[in-house]
């Protein structure tokens, strides 16, 4: 059983081909990270899996579902969510409401902000009716996080989640994915450069190269010199 | 019975204005309607005169038929008749024992001309037959004709009336009558000073006339009284004046707010440069053409209240027109908000060539309901129903607007979709509905405010072009994608353009305003009510 | 220095379009004067100015498009330095009558001779001079746009704020000049002109001139307008257009910037449209209303913005367009318009799309025709003139949903296409892609 | 405060607010020529707000901000003050996307900024070599005619190091320069800055204490708005306040 | 060729089509009856329609074509003034025939056209002297009020002269002007209210044009403006403006037009009756500038035959001193000048949208030159022989285009 699977599936910018046949499998209850060097096409991997660019061969499933061309507000419904690298805030609602832009896709019971999230990112509580936009860049960061778990997730897909965020945040937020995992039964597909991150809280690693998957397997092979080099300039 | 002592006073009054009377009491009065058919119009006066002098009930309909333009002449037998259209046909009724007389087409009778001069003098007529008279608006009617004319002839008959009057409108309006009256007769000096003061104390531009009448034709001894109470009655005007201007700068205003309002949403909340916008609002005035035409049709008792039925039926039918658009043109060019132009300008020229070739190119007539006609007074303003029910109006949809984007869902998904497309569909936002709905909205408040414009404006094909350019000014001086900056920003511009044009004349007064809208920007680039914040300064 | 400029002037593309132009600006007056009137060749006298006034306006579109295209200022108000080009030549070419106008005033034109002026304003002194009203052809739009240009870039109006303050400007003008009291004619205008330079202005010849003048000076404004854009500076004003603040974190000037390229294409269209008013024969306030603003903003959109061809194509096709279909005979002429599009748009993103032109322009009539039936009785196409504005709209509408980048980009995709057809295809404009919205710029205020 | 004299950056009691929010509130730092000056702090301690007062984006309600010892940058405009020689990389990677990588560093490199210069600018022999060369460091070569649009993120964040190499400015601000790196890239990027460190000031924010540590500079710690530790890295981190906000435990 | 072409040039889109449309809609249904009655010279006229879409310049562009390329004998059209003053050129170089259907502020008269509306002494004068008459209700204080271009501009200065002339003082007159497309009238009205609460009876001169007509009269009907109080005189609205008014509250209010659709002749019913035949509606109004057109293409027609060829010259010789019968019952005759005479109407509106006809002179001969005007008076036209003729004519020094003599 998979709760994520990608097969095969080629993604093009006009002309130019950013993913060449790249397979991978989340399973559920893990955290799954991709890792690799700049521009290998780890988000154009994760555009591809929420809709928001379209693959030009291969097939993704998730769950029971085959997603094909299904447009990312479909995608968000069946428990898809995404932390999009950049952050991508609604600069001018406020953190509330971009809070509750999530509500979209839950049903009316769930339409609340889980508590939790003010737990994990004290800051958001605080700042609730100011811009997104004036948010500083970590602050964003994890308000980018919060709006997605506030859509109570099946999968949770994350583009480089600790970047700009201070030392103490990461480490929160290292624990707060573990506890998704665990207590909440989510599945996590990660983008990571930051390799001790990686290796703190990943259960399956992909590593990417030119547009394609090199090496797949448990986290504990982040020390192979095989994967290593993939990850060297 | 003291009603027909009245009466009799009226007769004699009347007989003292007819300059033939013994004629006219000695013909028949069947003769003398036939009189009214006759001749120019210096005969018809006089035959008009003759038939007040009788006093007869009969007579103030068939006058106020006269001055309506349905009496006429039967060109057979040159009898006068009631006629009412009825499809083809008129139908004829003897206006001397209301008698059916039969149908005719209009080539078989021929109107009983009227001109402004007779027009003006029937209404004096049945003024002074209808003081009298149990309906309270005729009696005002009559009060205000007999002020226009007064005639010192009056005074025993106004007296009378005035003692008998309970309305205060009516009675202030008669004594104010009674006050000029007096002043032209042959009354006491005193008399005359308390009655400059009674028509001082009225204050109003009416008073003023009367006064500046009086005062050319008053004895030397008076002039000093009538010129302060000139003058008192001129600065009252004048603090008037300004408050009025005011007044008008904020019904323009609310015209503006109506016209930019649904621009703010697909141009500021969508950012959409949408050049057909004047078209949506044209659209929605023609909608308010055809449902009043339906009702004037199919049910026209309900007439009154087409207005009601074109709200909706414009907003809807707009909405749609709006959504088609997006559907099928607009949500091709997201992120290409430039291109929107030249789409949008292309779909109005092809929307307003739809219109000519449907409706034709000349304006279609859109008749004001009764309760949206003429005016009322509050101390020295003059307010008109129709722009009172414009302000009205264009406050409700501007709150009602508000709550759909502050308070709703919806409104929050719209904001969301328009400031980032693909996250807010990464977020679960039906993206191509919200955007279909946004747009639809913008166009339906379009075609809401057609309905208000198609009151005070022309309903032609071009109606929306002249508003398309003041729609933007008041959208971008307010702040574009702000919708208190859409509300302020019209009414600056209207009570500027308003204060402006008594000193300036209408033409440099906008000069002017363009000018300042220019310099304006200058000081504040991002508009009054500017979106603040890092993500705008970028 | 000057010298590398005009080499750098001179890329490929430009060689091309100025010596095309040099061609026409010599090849059109030999075919209209020395070709009698039967030959094949001949292009007939009424021809000539019509040309001549598309070239005016080529040169117009040229103009925006190097302060839009290139800088990203979206002027609504371009046209009012045209009309003030040409009110500088209308004035210079009243002058010129002298004492053969009606009222035979030598010194006062005819309008103010019955508006009952004593004397010559101010303002009119010196415009018989040849030399001083070519100079404030120059003079007056450059002006204008330089304090205009000033004030706004250095409050950093800009998108929308800078385009509405413009379509302000030209409103103002519009309304000023439309003012009897103003001294320039009020609605009529300038007109009734018979000398220019000593010439009779309606003589064949001096319309042969007058359209070799317009292709020249379109030549040159597509030198000076592709050496700026070939410079760094013109890659600086790509820059100021997409990111504007970026640039000034790099130390550039933003407002020098786009004051440079605003006056300039202010002066480029000044020239324009003191060509246009000999040609056309009147020039009046109606030329600063704002919808002939935005459509020069459309001429350009429609040719290709940000290309130095796209708007001379764009603003050729338009308005031959517009004359083909306003005018009463030429249904044979507009079909051919018709299919020519409809194929280019079958070229650019595949035979469907084409298809739907073609439908459309096939179903327009049709339905006119079917409303004409169930109304009168008769069925019977409309005339061009009913339905041109259709054809216009449509024009306008399947540009920008089919050939995003103009009639130019065109060509580029051409290429593209030729190599990887399909990826392209799905990448134009897919819905899907664009509902999942590909959304470069999300500012709601841009 | 301490002397002006001889400082690259001089900061002193610069507060500013919005909305009433104090975003900085009386900073005082100072960076002396050729110093290298790491920056951390939590989110939202004010960094990049610092970085935007001294680059004249945002200006100050208060307090003083001079260059070079002398130029009161808070009354100067962005384009001057990078005329000045300051150079900044921004957090969110911002690069002219619809222009080449090379076009982008032709725009950077350094030169006269004026229109008319501008115009006029031929590309020299040595011009072409430094953006080669600058290009070869930040391992973009081989893109250099791609549009800066069809860049990865990483990529645009090099790119924008690139241009402010190119802009060879006295004082460097480096906004979270390796966000988004490979560790690897991370110990090259800190390499260059100490490199150009030598003979430049450079202050560079970031979170990365790895990073930190490799450029093995003086640290400021910033938290809402001032400074709350200064030293050496070792010194910084071992403040129990600065675990307590900042590092975590 | 086997037929004759004929140029229509009237706006069919923007801002002048709501006027125009309807003039070329009566010009191929003349066309059309002529060749019913077997066409003209014996050949069958032929309409070609093209649309300067309100854009001047496009005017003179259209009228090129017509005349250089499609080869018409005469043009029918043009409304305002502007787009006649920018046909005027292409007319005389390309020596054609434009006939012009509209009334117009005069102070022109030009080989080429022949301006078969009113001239300001058929219109603005008789209906100034009508309200000063007696029965016109002795007016004594006046309002010009205007939208601000030429026709408007010059009628005032002509009609303020002349009222000056009849011993109006001058603060008894009050001129305003209004930008085109004005809407918002509130100020304005209630300025003509103040102006005429002086205390004398007042009337208001409009030469507002087009569109900003209907938001000025519903607000005149508004704020109560009543014909018996304060009479308001229009000479741009006609029967076709009226059709998109409630003129409930506007009854009395005037216009003074050479034609109303109201006029009861037999020509008229005549011509009505054919007109709704043709155009297949039976609620379609008839109007002035029609008339205007109908008279131009009837003397084009007679001069033709006239002269035998549609040769422009041969044409505007006969043409002058030519007469056919208007629809009032009277004759239109072209004058030297190509002027018409053309009898003057002055009517009331009513209730149902049309006008009552509260006056009629008989033909008054359309003065080119304002004789009001110091300056143009002894200024005459002549075109009785169009090569020599000429058109500003000083009868007192007997020469052609001088300086007026004052
Ligand atoms: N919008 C785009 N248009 C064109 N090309 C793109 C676009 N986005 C990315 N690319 C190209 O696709 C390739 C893969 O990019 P992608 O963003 O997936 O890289 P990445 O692995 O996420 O890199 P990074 O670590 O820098 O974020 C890169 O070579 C990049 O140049
Ligand atoms: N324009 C603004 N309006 C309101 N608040 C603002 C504005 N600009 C910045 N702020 C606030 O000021 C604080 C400082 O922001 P700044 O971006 O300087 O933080 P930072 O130290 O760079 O953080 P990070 O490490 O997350 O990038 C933040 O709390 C932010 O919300
Ligand atoms: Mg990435
Ligand atoms: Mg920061």
């Amino acid at each position: 059983m998979t709760a994520l699977s990608v097969q095969a599936i080629d993604l093009h910018y006009g002309a130019a081909q950013a993913l060449k046949s790249v397979s991978l499998e989340c399973k559920p209850n893990r955290i799954t990270a991709v890792l690799g060097r700049n521009g290998v096409g780890k988000s154009s991997t994760l555009r591809a899996i929420t809709g928001v660019h379209n693959i030009t061969a291969g097939d993704i499933t998730f769950g029971t579902e085959i997603l094909r061309k299904a447009p990312p507000y479909k995608r968000a419904r069946m428990g898809l969510a995404y932390v999009p690298q950049g952050r991508e805030i609604f600069p001018l609602l406020t953190v509330r409401e971009n809070l509750q832009t999530g509500f979209a896709s839950v049903a009316r019971a769930d339409k609340n902000i889980p508590p939790y999230i003010f737990e994990l990112f004290p800051v958001l509580k605080s700042m609730l009716n100011r811009r997104g936009g004036d948010l500083s860049g970590g602050q964003q960061q994890q308000l980018a996080i919060g709006r997605a778990l506030v859509t109570r997730p099946k999968v949770l897909v994350l583009d480089e989640p600790t970047e700009g965020i201070q030392p103490s945040i990461i480490k929160d937020i290292g624990r707060a994915l573990q506890f998704l995992r665990d207590e909440k039964g989510m599945t996590i597909l990660l983008v990571e450069q930051f390799l001790d991150f990686c290796r703190e809280i990943a259960d399956d690693i992909y590593v990417m190269d030119r547009g394609e998957i090199q090496h797949a397997g448990p986290a504990s092979d982040l020390d192979l010199p095989e994967v290593r080099r993939h990850l060297m300039v | 019975m003291t009603n027909r002592i009245l009466r009799l006073i009226a007769v004699l009054f009347a007989l003292a204005l007819s300059p033939l009377p013994a004629l006219a009491q000695g013909t028949d009065f069947t003769a003398m309607v036939q009189a009214l058919g006759q001749g120019g119009f210096p005969d018809r006066e006089a035959a008009m005169n003759a038939l007040v002098a009788t006093g007869d009930e009969r007579v103030p309909p068939i006058l106020q038929a006269m001055s309506d333009g349905t009496l006429f002449v039967r060109k057979s037998d040159q009898r006068v008749l009631f006629a009412a259209k009825s499809g083809s046909e008129f139908k004829l009724t003897d206006p001397v024992d209301s008698s059916n007389a039969g149908t005719a087409t209009s080539k078989d009778i021929e109107k009983v001309k009227v001109n402004n001069g007779l027009r003006g003098k029937i209404r004096t007529a049945i003024g002074t037959m209808t003081l009298l008279s149990p309906d309270r608006a005729s009696r005002l009617s009559a009060a205000q004709s007999i002020l226009k004319n007064a005639d010192p002839a009056m005074l025993p008959l106004l007296d009378s009336a005035l003692a008998a009057e309970t309305d205060p409108a009516i009675k202030s309006t008669m004594d104010l009558a009674r006050a000029v009256i007096v002043l032209k007769s042959d009354a006491t000096l005193d008399d005359k000073r308390a009655a400059v003061d009674t028509i001082a104390a009225h204050g109003d531009l009416d008073a003023q006339t009367v006064l500046v009448n009086a005062l050319a034709a008053a004895p030397d001894e008076l002039k000093p009284t009538i010129q302060t109470g000139i003058d008192a009655i001129g600065r009252n005007l004048q603090i008037w004046q300004v408050a009025q201007n005011l007044l008008y700068g904020v019904s323009l205003s609310s015209v503006l707010l109506l016209a930019a309002i649904g621009l703010s949403i697909t141009f500021g909340v969508m950012g959409i440069i949408n050049m057909a916008h004047g078209e949506m609002v044209m659209l929605g005035a023609y909608t308010t053409f055809v449902v009043q035409e339906l009702i004037r049709n199919f049910a026209p008792g309900l007439m009154d209240y087409s207005l009601a039925f074109a709200v909706p039926a414009a907003f809807l039918f707009t909405a749609l027109v709006g959504i088609a658009i997006e559907r099928g043109i607009i949500r091709w060019l997201y992120g290409r908000p430039l291109e929107t132009l030249l789409a949008t300008w292309g779909l109005s020229l092809a929307l307003q060539q739809m219109v000519r070739t449907l409706f034709g190119p000349t304006n279609q007539m859109v008749s004001p309901p009764s309760w949206m006609t003429g005016a009322f007074d509050v101390g020295g303003l003059s307010i008109t129903w129709n722009r009172l029910w414009i302000v009205v109006f264009a406050i409700a949809v501007f709150v009602i607007l508000q709550l759909v984007l502050n308070r709703t869902a919806l409104g929050l998904q719209m904001r969301a979709v328009t400031q980032n497309r693909r996250m807010a569909s990464s977020m679960g936002i039906r993206t191509p509905f919200v955007d279909a709905m946004t747009f639809g909205l913008g166009s339906g408040i379009a075609g809401m405010a057609g309905v208000a414009l198609s009151q005070i404006d022309n309903v032609s094909p071009n109606l929306g072009q002249g508003y398309i350019i003041d729609s933007f000014m008041v959208v971008v001086f307010g702040g574009v994608g702000n919708l208190w900056g859409t509300l302020i920003g019209a009414l600056m511009l209207g009570v500027g353009n308003k204060l402006l044009e008594p000193q300036f004349g209408a033409v440099l007064g906008k000069i002017i305003i363009l000018v300042l809208i220019i310099l304006f920007i200058q000081w504040r680039p991002r508009g009054l009510f500017a979106l603040k914040g890092r993500s705008i300064e970028q | 220095m000057i010298t590398q400029l005009i080499l750098r002037a001179l890329d490929k593309k430009a060689v091309w379009l100025v010596a095309v132009l040099a061609v026409i600006a010599i090849g059109v007056p030999m075919l209209n004067l020395g070709l009698p009137a039967d030959h094949p060749l001949h292009i007939p006298n009424y021809a000539v100015p019509l040309f001549g006034k598309y070239l005016n306006y080529a040169m117009l579109a040229l103009a925006l498009d190097l302060v839009w295209g290139y800088c990203g200022i979206l002027s609504l108000g371009h046209a009012a330095f045209f009309a003030l080009g040409a009110y500088a030549m209308g004035m210079y070419l009243m002058r010129q009558i002298g004492a053969r106008g009606v009222y035979a005033n030598p010194t006062l034109p005819d309008f103010m001779v019955f508006l009952n002026y004593k004397e010559l304003p101010w303002f009119w002194n010196g415009f018989d001079m040849w030399w001083f009203a070519f100079a404030m052809v120059l003079i007056v739009p450059g002006l204008l746009a330089f304090v205009f240009g000033f004030l706004a870039f250095r409050s950093r109006v800009t998108g929308v704020y800078l385009s509405i303050i413009t379509q302000a400007m030209t409103y103002a003008l519009l309304l000023a000049f439309f003012r009897n009291d103003l001294g320039f004619g009020g609605n009529n205008g300038l007109t009734d002109f018979k000398d220019i330079l000593g010439v009779n202005v309606q003589a064949a010849t001096t319309r042969a001139a007058l359209f070799a003048a317009s292709a020249f000076a379109l030549a040159l404004a597509v030198l000076v307008c592709s050496a700026i854009v070939n410079s760094k500076l013109g890659k600086v004003m790509v820059a100021v257009r997409d990111a504007e603040s970026r640039t000034r974190f790099l130390g550039y000037r933003v407002d020098n910037v786009k004051l440079f390229a605003f006056v300039v294409s202010a002066v480029l269209a000044g020239i324009a449209g003191a060509l246009y008013a000999p040609q056309v024969g009147i020039i009046n306030p109606s030329e600063f209303e704002p919808g002939n603003s935005i459509e020069v903003v459309i001429w350009t959109a429609v040719g290709g913005r940000g290309t130095i061809v796209g708007p001379i194509i764009g603003a050729i096709v338009v308005n031959l367009t517009k004359s083909i279909f306003t005018s009463g005979s030429s249904y044979v002429a507009a079909g051919v318009v018709i299919l020519i599009f409809s194929a280019i748009v079958a070229v650019a993103s595949g035979w469907t799309k084409g298809l739907i032109v073609i439908a459309a322009s096939v179903a327009i009539p049709v339905l006119y025709g079917l409303y004409q039936l169930i109304l009168y009785g008769n069925f019977k196409l409309p005339a061009l003139s009913d339905v041109w504005l259709y054809a216009l709209g449509g024009l306008f509408i399947f540009t920008t949903l089919f050939l995003p980048k103009g009639i130019v980009g065109l060509i580029a995709q051409w290429r593209t296409m030729t190599t990887k057809r399909e990826q392209h295809d799905r990448n134009a404009t897919s819905p899907v892609d664009v509902e999942a919205g590909v959304d470069p710029e999300p500012n709601p205020a841009e | 405060m301490a002397d002006k004299t001889g400082t690259m950056l001089y900061l002193d009691g610069v507060s500013v607010s919005f909305d009433g929010f104090k975003a900085i509130n009386k900073l005082s730092i100072i960076v002396h020529p050729a110093e290298m000056l790491a920056i951390i702090g939590p989110n939202g301690a004010g960094k990049t707000t610092m970085m935007d007062i001294i680059t004249g984006k945002t200006r100050p309600d208060d307090g003083e901000v001079l260059f070079d010892g002398r130029t009161d940058l808070t009354k100067l405009d962005e384009a001057a003050i990078a005329n000045l020689g300051i150079g900044r990389k921004f957090q969110k990677p911002t690069v002219f996307e619809s222009q080449t990588i090379w076009d982008n560093l032709v725009m950077a490199l350094r030169k006269p900024r004026g229109v008319f210069s501008a115009l006029f600018y031929s590309m020299s022999a040595d011009d072409e070599a430094r953006i080669t060369e600058i290009l070869d460091t930040v391992r973009l070569l081989n893109r250099k005619d791609d549009l800066a649009a069809n860049l990865s993120h990483g990529q645009k964040q090099w790119l924008e190091i690139g241009m402010l190499l190119a802009q060879d400015p006295k004082l460097l601000l480096v906004d979270e320069p390796v966000a988004g790196m490979t560790d690897s890239e991370t110990v090259e990027t800190a390499k260059l800055l100490k490199d150009i460190a030598k003979t430049r000031s450079v202050v560079v924010v970031e979170h990365d204490m790895s990073f930190v540590r490799d450029l093995g500079s003086r640290v400021t710690c910033l938290a809402e708005g001032s400074v709350l530790a200064e030293g050496t890295l070792d010194q910084v981190s071992a403040n129990p306040v600065v675990i307590e906000r900042y590092l975590g435990r | 060729d086997d037929t004759i072409k004929v140029g229509v040039l009237h706006s069919l889109s923007g801002t002048m089509a709501i006027s125009e449309t309807t003039l070329k809609d009566t010009m191929l249904f003349l066309i059309d009856e002529q060749n019913k009655k077997g066409g003209l010279l014996g050949k069958q006229l032929e309409a070609v329609v093209v649309d300067p879409a309100s854009d001047w310049p496009l005017f003179a562009e259209k009228a090129r074509e017509l005349i250089a390329v499609d080869g018409v004998a005469a043009v029918f059209g043009c409304w305002t003034s502007s787009s006649r003053k920018s046909v005027l050129p292409v007319f005389k170089e390309l020596n054609s025939i434009l006939f012009y259907p509209v009334q117009y502020e005069g102070e022109e008269s030009e080989k080429n056209v022949i301006y078969t509306g009113a001239a300001p002494n058929q219109q603005a004068i008789p209906a100034v002297d009508y309200l000063m008459s007696e029965e016109g209700g002795s007016v004594k204080r006046w309002v010009l009020e205007a939208t601000d271009y030429v026709y408007p501009r010059t009628t005032n200065k002509i009609l303020e002269q002349y009222l000056l002339d009849k011993g109006v003082a001058a603060e008894d007159i009050k001129i305003n002007y209004t930008p085109f497309g004005f809407a918002d009238w509130q100020t304005e009205v209630a300025a003509i209210k103040e102006f005429g609460s002086a205390g004398k009876k007042t009337a208001v001169v409009s030469t507002i044009n087009g569109d900003a007509n209907t938001p000025f009269y519903k607000e005149l009907a508004n704020q109560g403006v009543s014909a018996e109080d304060i009479p308001v005189v229009a000479f741009s609205v006609g029967e076709e403006e009226l059709a998109g008014l409630d003129t409930t509250n506007l009854v009395g209010h005037l216009a003074a037009w050479n034609y109303f659709q109201s006029v009861d002749t037999p020509e008229n019913a005549a011509f009505i009756g054919a007109w709704h035949t043709y155009i297949g509606n039976d609620t379609r109004t008839t109007n002035d500038p029609m008339e205007a057109a109908y008279l131009g293409f009837n003397l084009w027609v007679a001069a033709v035959e006239k002269a035998g060829t549609t040769d422009t010259d041969a044409v505007l010789k006969a043409i002058v001193g030519l007469s056919v019968p208007n629809l009032t019952g009277g004759t239109a005759t072209v004058l030297p000048n190509h002027h018409l005479t053309k009898p003057v109407l002055i009517g009331e509106i009513q209730a149902d949208g049309q006008f009552e006809i509260v006056k009629q002179t008989v033909e008054v001969p359309g003065d080119a030159w304002s004789d009001v005007l110091p300056e143009d008076k002894g200024i005459e036209a002549d075109w009785t022989d169009p090569l020599t003729g000429c058109g500003h004519l000083d009868t007192a020094t007997k020469t052609c285009g001088a300086a007026p003599a004052s």
